[in-house]
């Protein structure tokens, strides 16, 4: 049972189905809102098989060893996160205080991509992984925050105790209004996406901290963002919408699943409705907005826990 | 601190055309900045020496990319001035609806690259959606979508019947309603704002200084329009505003062209309700006497100078171009300091570079 | 700077509204290419108009005609559709109404010395047939 | 911004300018179309020409300048623009042609004088930077726009 669970469901093959799926919904989605048709659902995968057949190519100066262990510590890192995060209640493992685990994990991601601009060299690389470094300290102090309002108020850090909890009471976004929207802004400050692509920006900065790097290298690290954006899905499905409770008797896959596509649709619209910010403009609207806010949250929390 | 050298350019996914910058960056705010243009340059002012007349028609068109028509119709008013030959009415009337339609397609599709520079698709997508309205438009009047070879000395080479240009007017319409929700999304949008406001400023005394012309002078309060200044035909029949601006910053110049586009489509509808009678060519001799004349216009990103000089034979002796943009290329290194590497695109983006012009 | 909810939904009832609309994107090699009919293309010849005067390759700005002269009744007009510009000026510059542009677009081909057209190929018996 | 409505009133106001700027000197004037009046000055001039215009009419919109190799002399003309054209023509020879910059009073006209200087070999005296503009660093033939020269060689297109 347990080497289903790592390799096919909820684990590996579930997720980089889910990654290519959500890939290419994103980017349908967003399409559709411009006017445009989007790419065919085979568009990810093929991508993917494109770049692992190309050739791989290290700038000189480039550390050989560090840049082809980054995109795979990045993979890895979202890989074992994936098994604490239930799909559909179901989970590859679970324990106490894995919420925590989980949140370290993902977070992993984020300093991979500094590293990988620092060890190419690049000028663009390196702009764009100091870009990546502070926006990591921009998006995931609110992040954090806004994710311990569940925890906190079902009085549990294990993610299958807090969806228990919001079972017997109501969902968590229903609570947390705040803190489910502060979570999405992590989230996509986090996944590097628009309108918050500060790091990857192509008209500043090339391609950010990827600039160098091309084939495997490439479609492994664009295949580790893929799957940390299901993951990071995932997490907020269970944290602030139930999981894969709704109402009684419903089955609990097409539920979730529901949810979650739920959230995607959200990210996708938030990446077609605005422009890129600045990387000082996005400091400032963390430290202003979204970490004051975050707290003003967990205060509510806390004071509704008495 | 120490200072890292960035190249922009000659390739870069921010410019589309190659041109190449030297910024040198103290974290992410830029110290210096040196330019190098000169990559595309085609040497097409010795070209024009060795073209005949008609022949230069179509070479000026090449100039640049999206304003061809209003070359070629300097160039051919120049020409015609040499020869003393007068454009009858109609001519005059629909070089003038090319031009509007032209000025339309230049500035939606410059509002979609700095939506894309910095980071939105959605109006980049929107812009070019309805700027293919006024493609598909020129496309059935001329038989091109971008070099409309629309011109030719003594008039102009495309008529217009009568349900054609009722059919003109009704994609009018829809063009109408899809500029003001982009003119509202440039006034109202915050991202959109936040991201240009305040930056690639000039002041009015530096744009006398330099010299600059166009919707980057006017955005800075400079009130100046050939189309309304030179008294000319058709111009000074038809009604229509000129916006200017004070703020001077990249958020001013994207006010100033989307309004100018607003304004473009209504002159664009006034030109077809009062279009005269009458032939659209005039013949023309095939000598030119010699003699020398200038002929002044403005293009969408300014004034545009075409001087002519004629030695009697059929070939012109020198033809000089002047494009808007070089005016502008002076001002970037004082607007390329001091700011931050993210807004080098929105600058850059902000005084609409046409590099081929400029190199010609 | 004041806040104001306005300025950060702005877009969102355009993009619902290009959510309905039709996808303005042409799928283009499963859907037709329309050329619009006053598109200008290819250039050909009413060989039977042609006088061989060359007006039409002294305007022409990209050399995109030739024209190979025996004597006064022998004589081919060649073009080459990789240098034309598709100005039409020979159109125009044509005295006799024998050249004129068409709505195609030029063929592809692996060699540019495929597309080479004779747009004309004189011979005086002809000339005498027709007389 | 007060602007000059005809070309005979531009012809007068500048030729009233320029005899208290240029006390007992005639200028040999002519009117081209569309527009533009062209004045004739000593090459030592334009500088202090171009000052008194800005100073008593307040022209100060350079629009370009325009080289022309004539065959036997270079002739520089400075487009200026104030409701209608106004033109300043000088002649320099065709040997080691010099003249003062104008950068000074007209910082725009930066990249119009390293053109010139590009394709006619003018030297702009005083001038910041006359570095390359439109030429490729390693150009060694001589300026492309002069009739001696025949254009650039096979390998430096």
């Amino acid at each position: 049972m347990v080497p289903f669970r790592l390799l096919v469901y909820p684990g590996f093959l579930f997720l980089f189905f889910c990654a290519m799926l959500f890939s290419w919904l994103d980017r349908r989605i967003i399409a559709r809102v411009q006017g445009r048709v989007g790419p065919p659902w085979y568009q990810p995968l093929a991508d993917f098989i494109k770049l692992l057949t190309k050739e791989d190519v290290l700038t000189t100066g480039a550390h050989a060893l560090a840049s082809s262990v980054l995109p795979m510590v990045s993979l890895v890192s979202v890989l074992t996160a994936a098994l604490y995060v239930p799909v559909a209640g179901v989970s590859a493992d679970s324990f106490d205080g894995d919420l925590i685990v989980v949140l370290f994990l993902l977070s992993m991601p984020a300093l991979t991509y500094f590293l990988a601009g620092w060890v190419s060299v690049g000028v663009y690389s390196i702009i764009g992984g100091h870009r990546s470094l502070l926006q990591y300290f921009s998006y995931e102090v609110p992040f954090l925050i806004a994710l311990a309002g569940p925890a906190v108020l079902s009085g549990s850090w294990r993610i299958a105790d807090i969806i228990a909890y919001q079972g017997h009471t109501i969902w968590g976004a229903l609570t947390q209004p705040l803190g489910f929207l502060l979570a999405v802004v992590g989230l996509i400050g986090k996944l590097k996406r628009d309108p918050l692509d500060i790091p990857k920006a192509k008209s500043e900065v090339v391609g950010g901290p990827l600039t160098e790097f091309s084939g495997r290298k490439l479609a492994l690290w664009h295949l580790a963002l893929d799957m940390q954006t299901v993951v990071g899905i995932f997490l907020l499905v269970n944290l602030f919408l139930g999981g894969s409770r709704f109402l009684t008797g419903l089955p609990a896959f097409p539920v979730f699943a529901l949810k979650a596509l739920g959230v995607l649709l959200m990210l996708s619209l938030a990446s077609a409705l605005y422009a890129r910010l600045r990387i000082d403009q996005l400091a400032t609207l963390g430290s202003r907005w979204l970490a004051p806010l975050a707290l003003l949250q967990v205060a509510v929390v806390l004071w509704m826990r008495g | 601190m120490t200072k890292t050298t960035v190249p922009i350019g000659p390739q870069h996914p921010l410019l589309k055309e190659p041109m190449s910058f030297q910024l040198g960056l103290e974290g992410e705010r830029v110290a210096e900045s040196a330019m190098r243009i000169g990559y595309v340059h085609r040497g097409i002012e010795r070209l024009c020496q060795e073209r005949s007349y008609v022949q230069n028609i179509y070479l000026l068109e090449r100039v640049c990319g999206i304003c061809s028509h209003v070359h070629a119709t300097t160039y051919s008013r120049a020409v015609e001035a040499l020869m003393g030959v007068e454009v009858p009415p109609r001519g005059v009337y629909l070089r003038a609806l090319m031009c509007e339609f032209e000025r339309i397609h230049s500035h939606l599709l410059w509002l979609g690259v700095i939506a894309r520079n910095i980071g939105f698709d959605t109006i980049f997508n929107y812009a070019w959606r309805d700027r293919e309205i006024v493609l598909d438009i020129m496309e059935d009047l001329s038989g091109g979508r971008v070099s409309h070879a629309a011109n030719t000395l003594g008039g102009s080479r495309f008529d217009l019947t009568d349900e054609h240009r009722d059919k003109i007017l009704e994609q009018l319409q829809i063009m109408d309603a899809q500029i003001q929700l982009l003119l509202g999304a440039v006034e109202h949008e915050r991202t959109l704002r936040e991201r240009t406001r305040g930056i690639g400023k000039l002041t009015l005394e530096q744009i006398h200084r330099y010299c600059v012309v166009g919707p980057v002078a006017r955005a800075s309060g400079l009130d100046i329009d050939l189309r309304r200044d030179r008294h000319e035909a058709p111009y000074d029949r038809l009604e229509f505003a000129v916006p200017v601006h004070t703020d001077g910053d990249v958020w001013a110049r994207t006010l100033v062209r989307v309004q100018e586009a607003v304004e473009s489509v209504s002159l664009c509808r006034q030109i077809l309700n009062s279009l005269p009678e009458g032939p659209v060519t005039t013949r023309v001799p095939r000598r030119v006497p010699a003699g020398e004349a200038i002929s002044r216009s403005e293009a969408p990103r300014g004034e545009v100078i075409y001087y002519v000089r004629s030695d009697g034979s059929d070939k012109p002796a020198r033809v000089k171009v002047r494009t808007p943009t070089l005016t502008a290329l002076v001002t970037l290194s004082e607007q390329l300091a001091d700011v931050q590497m993210a807004d080098v695109s929105v600058v850059l983006s902000g005084v609409d570079l046409c590099i081929a012009c400029a190199d010609r | 700077m004041p806040f104001r909810v306005r300025s950060l939904i702005y877009m969102v009832p355009q993009i619902i509204r290009s959510l309905r609309a039709p996808s303005i994107t042409v799928r283009f090699p499963f859907a037709p290419a329309v050329i619009p009919e006053g598109y200008r293309g290819v250039v050909k010849v009413h060989a039977e108009l042609c006088r061989g005067c060359s007006l039409c390759v002294r305007d022409c700005p990209a050399a995109a005609l030739e024209l190979h002269r025996e004597n006064r009744e022998t004589y081919r007009l060649i073009y080459h559709p990789e240098r034309c510009a598709y100005c039409g000026q020979c159109e125009l510059s044509c005295n006799f109404g024998a050249i004129y542009q068409v709505n195609e677009i030029s063929r592809s081909t692996l060699h540019l010395s495929e597309l080479e057209t004779v747009l004309v190929d004189r011979k005086p018996e002809e000339e005498d047939s027709e007389g | 911004m007060e602007l000059v409505k005809d070309v005979t009133e531009m012809r007068a106001r500048v030729l009233a300018t320029f005899a208290e700027a240029f006390p007992g000197q005639d200028f040999e004037t002519r009117e081209i179309p569309t527009d533009d009046v062209v004045i004739t000055l000593p090459a030592g001039n334009v500088v202090a020409a171009v000052g008194a215009l800005s100073e008593k009419l307040g022209m100060t919109h350079l629009t370009t300048i325009t080289g022309d190799d004539m065959g036997d002399e270079i002739r520089l003309l400075y487009h200026m623009w104030h409701g209608c054209g106004l033109t300043l023509e000088v002649k320099l020879p065709l040997t080691d042609p010099r003249i003062a910059t104008l950068t000074e009073q007209i910082p725009g006209a930066t990249m119009y004088e390293r053109e010139i200087s590009d394709m006619f070999g003018v030297v702009f005296d005083g001038h910041p930077d006359l570095s390359r503009l439109l030429l490729p660093d390693s150009w060694d033939g001589p300026p492309p726009m002069l009739k001696s020269s025949d254009g650039a060689k096979e390998d430096q297109v």
